[in-house]
């Protein structure tokens, strides 16, 4: 098994329990949803730069195989941008289920009378 | 000199990994959660400290360079993992108070009440002017 | 030697993270689960100790620093969330 | 610039009554009369020119890219129909001036009427036919205002509705025509196209063009069958109707047929349908005004059977049917206005229109009775008006025209048409006057003042002097005017009363009998035509345009239900489906590049992955598991990081990971704890497809791409760059802080607005609905009470300086080594969140000396300054400077511009990141606060 | 003095820190973590209310040893017993253990100190503060293990925080 | 390097350091901050209106951020379409901010006047950044800075809606990042000149991929402009923001259209191989469903602010028919229609702000209600926006549409783009004629409740009269506007010069 295929398996994996869990219709599973589906794009964006095995983009004179530095970069970005937002998506929604009364991610905004089995 | 260094290394690093294996088998096979929080110590402590020192050794002989801020990773350690454990613990106390059905009492049965007035901090909240009520000061 | 050793390191560290995460999703009780993330942080730090000496470099370092000082934070918050609730009172 | 000043009086007027809104109605009539009056002089200035062929013009560039230019001229046809316009407009102005009531809004009335007038201008006045449909639409816009004047009435706003959605959908289809005749013709300039009949006829589009330009005359001249929207327009005030919907504004489409005569007409398609369509609206309007008993019904369907009259004649394609039709243009326009405002003036009077509550008015109203009956005359063609002479002009053309093979099919037709004109005529004018005395519900109706009365005379005078001295008012006007529709020299006009005894006299003549005789016995007559079915066009409409708005409403409220997991499901399958059509056609084929062997450590963790992101899924409903599962994915991604030679990556997601727990579990805390069930198992598979399908196709993607070779590419200049240009050696905090500096400025500028919007979000949660719910919430959960455990607190006291300590090495190292002031932030921020974990909200809180919002502010400015600063330097925004510095005892040190706006960017995540926890930590808290203030109970 | 070092220990301590993560010894690497040394415990005093006076002499090197040792040898004990001893056989204890210490540190060390020993963890303070719950993986004579903490630990803990 | 030379940057740094300013100051006087946000948005226009006159000598400017040339660094470009779209976004932000300290819209939550600044900074920063990240980047701070004010004001009607486009857009923000990465992993570059010149170089193995990068870089914009069927998430959005701030989102949509514009004929034009064009077969039947839904929506609507939305959606739908095409001349028309509809879409929000606030309980529901203050004044401005919105004349939305039937003729699929604009400006002139005299018409029956709010100043109405005006002006000026659209979509639709101003004229 390569190292390659892990990570395309993951990546699968995790887009698709991402896409799942998007899909169901209480905002907490929704933001789960979110987090996997944002560990899965940075996954992907870091596998754009190809998997180098222990060969940090730390610059030294005379070394040639490194880790491609851009896409680290990027993906840094983008992970304080789903940080920001993902924070924003729990407090959101947790306060439209405090005015609301629902977390349910459809319908309008009425409060919904249901006995939570719970 | 280097052999025994080799030697040294590689004995520390089996030591060490052994230990944390032994600490994660022990999570599987005790019997209970209070049995089994006496595992991870055993990863924590020594396991983790003869990587450490491993790492240390290994680095100072074979790159001749000198690190010893691995230590620090085991000062760190050493100041969280008995607070983990003290609130793992604490959670079972908790549960098993309050009947959680997936919480089995540790095979020592439940825990003896404190010979003095009062109950343990998980079922009674320290009063005040006392040491374990410090926090709240 | 090292190299065999090393790896045979890693591999038990993995085996341990095995046994971790079995915990983890056996339970039963939330306290085990608790014990089993724990132990899997602690397995982590080690196996990136490992990794940094196969790889030669000491630049995980703070990886692993971070990891000793930060792992038991998420510990204590599911802790304290399973006994009062709110996290931050 | 004549011409731009009668285009502009109009609009002018508009402004100038807006303005004098609340001024006394003298005002406003003088206002608007003065407009028209103004108008109508210089017309008058220019018809000189006009007819002797100098041709006034003037062109102001406007949209020359398009070929819209503002180009107006002033050939005859354009003075007949301008004069009618503002001649009428001047008139209908001084009889609003009589004929509105006190206190109705005469600005608004007068600038709508303004409005309407200069768009009608406009249409006259236009050499370029997108200029026209300008004007076109802008009537069908102000008939929608003029009709809906009464706008209390249901009928005023529904016919008004209606007039505007024929009209205006008309409009729109002779947009489409006259755009393709442009296309057709190679030109948007009406001279141009006119000369290009050949080219256009030829055209391909030409049936196209046709019926689109019809469509447009069709409706706005109410030509069947889109006439009904015509009769509805009635609800109007009588002045609008006088107007708009009898002089001019329905004219328009016959103006546009007799404009485009000459690059149109002459096929068998313009003949074809032009005649037919005008025959049969002819006859249809007729017959049906015939039995109506409202006045301004009669009048209203009297004029589509005049309308259609006149299209008819255009059909005909010769030169003396287009003289016919001009003329009976002029002399409809005089006769109709004239009978509106008669009907105007008997409703103002006797408050009713109703014919059978009405009688034998001649003798209380002699002066009204008198030009009544003289235009009702004129409608009727009887000798010596003017309506005489253009009918038997008329019927004298119908004489000679074949439809479809037949000789005698139009004569016949026409002959009856004028039959039931002469019929619905007299017995307007005999019914209304004469007769038993009925007067509605005023028991002396009188004569009105002169305001009401004299714009009607002088209509009906006109039509009778148009009877009387036809070639002196009209000849030359009619002649130039039908040369300039038929593009060919002035036709040997001779219009008089006598033109000896010939075919058309003796239809003529014969159709009048017969009027007379069919009104001699109405009684049972009217009896039959009750039984002929007549479809209530309104009703009919309405019902339309409800079932429409219906059905669209369920189809459209349907689609758009407020339903995230729909948005979601579609914008999935829409990527999915669109990167399967690419890889169906394409192929994406693995690479060839050699891969790299998974460690069996490798492959543990990708297990550890797997099951746990098996076991978030699993677990959706428990949710404090999911989020413990959620936990070991993440430390499997930052192994993984550390891996794969990204330990910035690595460090970040440690951070990143335990902030985000903390957040999750504060809302959990919140929220219900283990809710039913929602979606049903189909649901579910459903959306199972989708994933697995989404998840297996962003994982070829990425297999694709890895097994890919590398590039050559940018980084490889950021690696080389990175230490001489940048001054680190940590390529990845380099190129977030000096090659990519730019990104990092947004994306801590998105934290610093996520730290913004959270604290909008919940500073105000504590209030209202939402601190209300928060108040009675309580815990299905027994909870233990010991809120500060006392190891625990004393750990983190001691852990507080060692963080810190660590987080500003980290902070300091970043260039070189991994880190920087991302990482260093989180790490201060967990820091000071364990104190808040322990030692509780208000303890930690007291002793934090610093503010969110300070921390977002001045992190934002200190990256923005840092950018600003090389600017003085004359260097770019962002331009980073470094420098090695020695100092005595400390040895040599780097100094870099970067690291200040890597203290910008610590700044603003600390900001933000504490911002998100503390407020979400305290908003129980604060409400509960929020309740005692509220209730000092 | 005082006012410029509030806490020498701890100022120390991250110093010695800050030189490890360093992990070179230069002029301006002890100047800049001297820098760190001192102002942090200055920011953090707030948040370390009564900060206790502890002893850094021989009594704390000799407990540091001492824990160390237990450390040790308590790991292959408990290694022993994970290993060979089945389930039935432990002897698993709960026991309360009097505390004579009154800081809240120093209850907070001898409780961590007997976490760090395997094979003991502590649990529980007794509300009263008086108390220590201590769960024991394998203990024949929980008297005697009571007493040996109290001996081995307390006591020398009693005179670190003099 | 002179001031002048550093102008591209203003458009973003003004913003950045305005939004942190207002808001710090925000917390102490709020008359003070009020009036910097104002001199903050006068600069900005002030600074757009420059460039805009800088481009006139039709040369396309670079601006390398930290003097990194490109393609290494990122870029700022600055030609006519970028510097037009700083000047739409700047006049209308003004005239919305306006509005909203003219009505106190700013005081009904947080943070009013930081967000504003903070959106403005986004979408200038999207119009001008060459570099595709960097275009992620500024996608994602305006939408965060939308999200702000889309919850401006709050209600639970509003934080729900909020939910849905939340979550909706950061799926969409995965998209991209996906599309960027697929990108940047076949050319290894992010500069989209020199990913322009770069994907245009590509083997025959790697179309595949090229145009799953290309579809869904274009899904993501789609998204973004509401394109149908994706566009589902947006009349309720609109409809629950507050209207003022909606006005403001009436560029939101436009920026998805402009993102397209901007990168599918340079990245992905005449010789990107199998991703050339890409967007173009679907896009077409995608704008006319987007047409025909927004005006069926306008038609159906049961509020004020819904129908504006769907108008909204219209517009995007009629404009994205004449973008669809990639013809100069199509490209040219679509652009006036832009703007136009830009400004008519908020001046409908404005309206129905003005109407709502005076309509007390009744709100903006399309009802009839009983007779209220400024009946008149609103309704008449609620119709000229409508003609505005719907295209007829006088309006520029008529100028508009006759640009794009003029410049479509003869393309694929003119006659479907005809019979939609026509048969589509029916419907909407249906919709907006049966709703405005319901509303400014029709008088409820005796016996309801009277209007219950209290007597307002008419300060709210100089904002939309303000657009209206603009409006008029873009009528007016049509034939110099027209000149201009030419030049910008001539330069558009020339992704070379792009290429060697950026890249240098060396490559």
């Amino acid at each position: 098994m390569s190292l390659e295929f892990l990570v395309a398996s993951a990546i699968a994996v995790l887009v698709a329990g991402g896409i799942y869990l998007a899909l169901r219709g209480r905002t907490f599973q929704v933001v789960l949803g979110l987090t996997l589906l944002s560990y899965a794009v940075n996954l992907f964006l870091f596998a754009i730069g190809r998997l180098i095995v222990d060969r940090p983009p730390l610059y030294a004179k005379g070394v040639v195989t490194h880790a491609d530095p851009l896409p680290q970069a990027l993906v840094l970005t983008a992970i304080v941008i789903t940080f920001g937002m993902t924070a924003l998506t729990v407090i959101l929604s947790l306060r439209s289920f405090l005015e609301s009364g629902s977390d349910q991610v459809d319908g309008d905004a009425e409060p919904v009378v249901r006995e939570d089995a719970a | 000199m280097s052999v025994i260094a080799d030697v040294v290394i590689a004995a520390l690093l089996l030591l060490g990994a052994g230990f944390a294996l032994i600490g994660s088998w022990g999570l599987v096979r005790l019997p209970s959660t209070m049995e089994r929080l006496h595992g991870p110590t055993k990863a924590t402590t020594l396991g983790l400290g003869a990587l450490l020192l491993a790492s240390v050794a290994y680095f100072q002989t074979r790159l001749g360079i000198w690190t010893a801020h691995e230590l620090l990773i085991s000062l760190f350690l050493f100041i969280t993992a008995p607070i983990s454990a003290n609130m793992i613990a604490k959670v079972h106390l908790h549960r098993v108070r309050i009947g959680a059905i997936s919480e089995p009492d540790s095979i020592a049965g439940p825990p003896p009440r404190p010979d003095g007035e009062g109950d343990w901090a998980t079922f009674e909240a320290p009063r005040r002017d006392n040491p374990a009520s410090t926090a709240n000061s | 030697m090292i190299g065999i050793a090393l790896h045979i390191a890693a591999g038990c560290i993995a085996l341990a993270l095995l046994l971790n995460g079995w915990r983890l999703w056996r339970g039963p009780a939330l306290g085990d689960r608790i014990v089993a993330l724990d132990t899997m942080v602690i397995n982590a730090i080690a196996l990136i100790v490992l990794i940094g000496m196969i790889g030669g470099n000491d630049t995980y370092f703070e990886a692993a620093l971070l990891l000793a000082m930060v792992g038991f934070v998420s510990t204590i918050a599911y802790c304290k969330f399973i006994l009062r609730g709110d996290i931050v009172e | 610039m004549i011409l731009l000043f009668l285009l502009l009086a109009p609009f002018v007027a508009v402004v100038a009554l807006m303005a004098t809104r609340d001024a006394s109605r003298r005002l406003h009539v003088t206002i608007a009369a003065a407009a028209s009056a103004g108008g109508l002089a210089a017309l008058l200035s220019q018809a000189g020119a006009a007819l002797s062929g100098r041709m006034p013009m003037v062109t102001i560039a406007w949209l020359p890219t398009l070929g819209l230019d503002l180009a107006l001229w002033l050939d005859p046809l354009a003075l007949l129909f301008a004069g009618l316009i503002l001649g009428i407009g001047l008139l209908v102005v001084v009889y609003a001036h009589g004929y509105l009531k006190p206190g109705e809004p005469t600005a608004r009335f007068l600038s709508f009427l303004m409005l309407f007038q200069g768009a009608m201008v406009g249409i006259a006045l236009s050499r370029n036919v997108l200029l026209m449909l300008v004007f076109w639409e802008m009537t069908s816009l102000a008939s929608f205002l003029l009709i809906g004047f009464w706008r209390d009435k249901a009928e005023a706003r529904q016919g008004a509705r209606m007039a505007l959605t024929v009209t205006g959908g008309g409009g729109l289809a002779l947009i489409a025509g006259m755009v393709l005749l442009g296309k057709a013709a190679g030109s948007y300039d009406l001279a141009t196209i006119l000369t290009r009949a050949d080219a256009v006829q030829a055209s391909p589009l030409y049936p196209a063009i046709l019926i689109l330009v019809l469509a447009g005359a069709f409706t706005k001249s109410a030509q069947f069958p889109f006439h009904f929207w015509l009769p509805h327009a009635m609800a109007a005030p009588t002045p609008v109707s006088a107007y708009l919907h009898s002089a001019t504004m329905v004219k328009a489409g016959v103006f546009l047929l007799a404009r485009l005569w000459p690059v149109l007409a002459g096929t068998e398609w313009w003949f074809g349908i032009v005649t037919v369509a005008g025959l049969a609206t002819m006859l249809f309007g007729a017959g049906v005004a015939l039995f109506r008993h409202d006045l301004k019904a009669i009048l209203a369907y009297s004029t589509i059977s005049q309308l259609g009259l006149m299209v008819m004649l255009l059909g005909f394609g010769t030169g003396a049917a287009v003289s016919a039709a001009v003329f009976h243009i002029v002399n409809h326009a005089a006769f109709k206005a004239a009978l509106f405002m008669h009907a105007g003036i008997v409703d103002h009077e006797t408050g009713t229109r109703d014919l059978r509550r009405l009688g034998g008015l001649a003798a209380i109203m002699p002066l009204t009775a008198t030009l009544g009956v003289l235009a009702a005359a004129a409608m009727a063609g009887l000798p010596p008006l003017g309506g005489f002479i253009s009918k038997e002009m008329m019927l004298e053309e119908s004489a000679h025209t074949l439809l479809a093979g037949q000789a005698l099919l139009v004569p016949m037709l026409a002959t009856l048409a004028a039959l039931l004109s002469a019929a619905y005529s007299l017995r307007y004018a005999v019914a209304l006057h004469f007769g038993e005395r009925r007067t509605g519900d005023v028991a002396a109706p009188h004569d009105p003042g002169v305001l009401l009365l004299a714009p009607p005379a002088m209509l009906a005078m006109l039509a009778l002097g148009l009877g009387l001295l036809p070639m002196t008012l009209a000849g030359p006007l009619v002649a130039a005017a039908s040369a300039a529709v038929t593009g060919g020299a002035a036709p040997d006009l001779h219009l008089a009363l006598w033109h000896g005894i010939n075919p058309a006299l003796l239809m003529s003549a014969g159709a009048v009998a017969a009027a007379v005789l069919l009104l001699a016995c109405y009684r049972p007559v009217a009896a039959l035509a009750a039984r002929v079915p007549a479809p209530d066009a309104k009703r009919l409409f309405d019902a339309a345009i409800a079932r429409l708005v219906a059905t669209l409403r369920r189809l459209s409220g349907a689609l758009h239900v407020a339903s995230l997991q729909r948005y979601l499901a579609v914008l999935f399958a829409v990527a999915l489906t669109l990167g399967i059509e690419a890889a169906v056609r394409h192929g994406i084929a693995a690479g060839d590049r050699p891969t790299t062997s998974a460690s069996p450590v490798a492959i543990v963790a990708w297990f550890a992955l797997v099951a746990a992101t098996v076991a978030v899924v699993a677990a959706d409903r428990r949710r404090y598991l999911a989020l413990i599962f959620i936990s070991v994915i993440g430390l499997v991604m930052a192994l993984a990081f550390i891996h794969l030679s990204a330990p910035d990556l690595a460090l970040t997601q440690i951070a990143v990971e335990v902030v985000t727990i903390l957040l999750m579990l504060l809302a959990l805390h919140l929220l219900p704890g283990r809710p039913p069930r929602l979606s049903a198992p189909p649901r579910r598979l459903h959306d199972g497809a989708i994933a697995a399908a989404g998840g297996l196709g962003v994982g070829w993607l990425a297999w694709a791409m890895m097994t890919r070779p590398e590039r050559p590419g940018i980084s490889r200049f950021h690696w080389d760059n990175s230490y001489s240009g940048g001054g680190g050696t940590n390529v990845v905090n380099v190129t977030l802080v000096d090659f990519r500096a730019f990104d990092t400025l947004g994306e801590i500028i998105v934290l610093g607005i996520a730290g913004l919007a959270i604290y909008a979000l919940l500073e105000p949660a504590a209030r209202g609905v939402a601190g209300r719910r928060l108040r009675e919430w309580r815990s299905n959960d027994r909870h233990s009470p010991e809120r500060h455990p006392m190891m625990f607190v004393m750990a983190t006291r001691l852990l507080l300086p060692l963080a810190l300590l660590v987080g500003s090495y980290v902070f300091l190292r970043g260039h070189n080594q991994p880190g920087g002031g991302f990482i260093a932030a989180l790490i201060f921020s967990i820091a000071i969140l364990l104190q808040y974990l322990a030692s509780g909200f208000d303890w930690t809180d007291q002793r934090r000396k610093f503010g969110e919002h300070a921390l977002i502010g001045a992190g934002v400015l200190i990256a923005a300054a840092t950018g600003l600063g090389s600017l003085v330097f004359g260097a770019p925004f962002l331009s980073s400077s470094f420098g090695y510095f020695h100092l005595p005892l400390i040895g040599e040190f780097e100094l870099a511009t970067a690291m200040l706006f890597d203290l910008g960017v610590a700044c603003v995540v600390m900001g933000a990141v504490l911002m998100a926890l503390a407020q979400l930590a305290q908003i129980a808290q604060r409400a509960a606060k929020a309740e005692a203030a509220e209730e000092p109970s | 003095m005082n006012r410029l070092l509030p806490h020498p220990a701890l100022s120390a301590m991250l110093l010695i820190v800050w030189l490890l993560m360093a992990n070179s010894i230069t002029v301006g690497g002890i100047v800049l973590g001297g820098v760190f040394a001192l102002v942090l415990p200055k920011f953090t005093q707030p948040f370390w209310p009564d900060r206790p006076r502890m002893r850094f002499g021989r009594a704390f090197l000799g407990y540091l040893g001492i824990v160390l040792l237990d450390i040790i040898v308590a790991n292959f004990q408990v290694a022993w017993l994970i290993l060979f001893r089945r389930n039935g056989d432990l002897r698993a204890r709960w026991l309360v253990v009097p505390i004579d210490l009154t800081t809240p540190e120093a209850i907070t060390m001898l409780a961590g100190t007997i976490s760090l020993t395997p094979g003991t963890v502590s649990s529980d303070v007794s509300a009263d503060g008086r108390y220590l719950l201590v769960h024991a993986l394998d203990v024949d004579d929980a008297e005697a293990e009571i007493a040996r903490i109290k001996t081995r630990y307390e006591t020398r803990l009693q005179r670190v925080f003099a | 390097m002179t001031l002048v030379d550093h102008l591209p940057v203003a458009p973003i740094v003004l913003p950045a350091v305005m939004a942190p300013v207002t808001m710090l100051v925000m917390r102490r006087r709020r008359i003070v901050s009020v009036a910097l946000s104002f001199g903050g948005g006068v600069a900005m226009l002030v600074a757009a209106l420059a460039l805009f006159a800088m481009v006139q000598d039709d040369a396309i400017r670079c601006y390398a951020l930290g003097a990194w040339a490109a393609p290494f660094g990122i870029v700022l470009v600055v030609d006519r379409l970028a510097a037009a779209m700083l000047v739409l976004a700047a006049v209308l932000a003004l005239v919305v901010l306006g509005h909203a300290v003219a009505t106190g819209a700013d005081r009904k939550g947080w943070h009013f006047h930081p967000m504003f600044h903070f959106q403005l900074l986004g979408l200038n920063g999207a119009f001008l950044t060459g570099d595709l990240f960097n275009l992620f980047v500024f996608f994602e701070v305006l939408l965060i800075a939308s999200y702000g004010l889309m919850l401006h004001g709050q209600g639970a009607l509003r934080l729900k809606a909020g939910v849905a486009y939340v979550v909706v857009n950061i799926v969409g923000s995965a998209l991209f990042l996906i599309a960027m990465g697929l990108f940047y992993g076949l050319t290894a570059t992010l500069n989209m000149a020199d990913l322009a010149v770069r994907v245009a170089a590509l083997g025959p193995a790697d179309q595949g991929l090229l145009r799953v990068a290309g579809l869904l870089l274009v899904t993501v914009f789609a998204l973004k402009a509401a394109v149908v069927p994706i566009h589902l998430w947006m009349p309720r959005t609109y409809a629950a923001t507050m209207p003022v701030v909606a006005a403001l989102f009436a560029i939101m949509t436009k920026v998805g259209v402009y993102a397209m514009i901007r990168t599918v004929p340079l990245i992905l034009g005449a010789r990107a191989g199998a991703a050339a064009w890409v967007p173009a077969p679907y896009l077409l039947p995608a704008a006319i469903a987007g047409a025909v839904l927004g005006f069926v929506g306008v038609l159906v609507a049961r509020g004020m602010r819904e129908q504006a939305a769907f108008a909204v959606l219209a517009s995007t739908g009629t404009l994205l028919m004449a973008v669809a095409t990639w013809r100069e001349a199509t490209l040219a028309a679509a652009l006036y229609y832009l703007v136009q509809a830009t400004l008519a879409g908020a001046a409908l929000f404005l309206v129905a702000d003005a109407t709502m606030r005076r309509r007390g309980q009744y709100a903006d529901a399309i009802v009839p209600s009983p007779r209220f203050a400024g009946q008149d004044a609103t309704g008449l401005l609620y119709l000229i926006a409508a003609v505005a919105a719907v295209g007829l004349p006088p309006l520029a939305g008529f100028v508009g549409k006759l640009l794009i039937l003029d410049a479509s003729y003869d393309a694929p699929g003119w006659p479907a783009i005809w019979a939609t604009i026509l048969a589509s400006t029916l419907i909407g002139v249906v919709g907006f004629s049966r709703s405005g005299s319901t509303l400014f018409w029709k008088a409820a029956p005796p016996g309801t409740d009277p209007v219950a709010a209290p007597a307002r100043s008419r300060a709210d109405l100089a904002a939309p009269l303000a657009l209206l005006a603009l409006l008029a002006l873009l009528t007016v000026a049509g034939g110099w506007v027209t000149v201009q659209a030419r030049a910008a979509a001539r330069q558009v639709m020339a992704p070379d010069r792009y290429v060697a101003a950026v890249l240098g004229h060396g490559r």
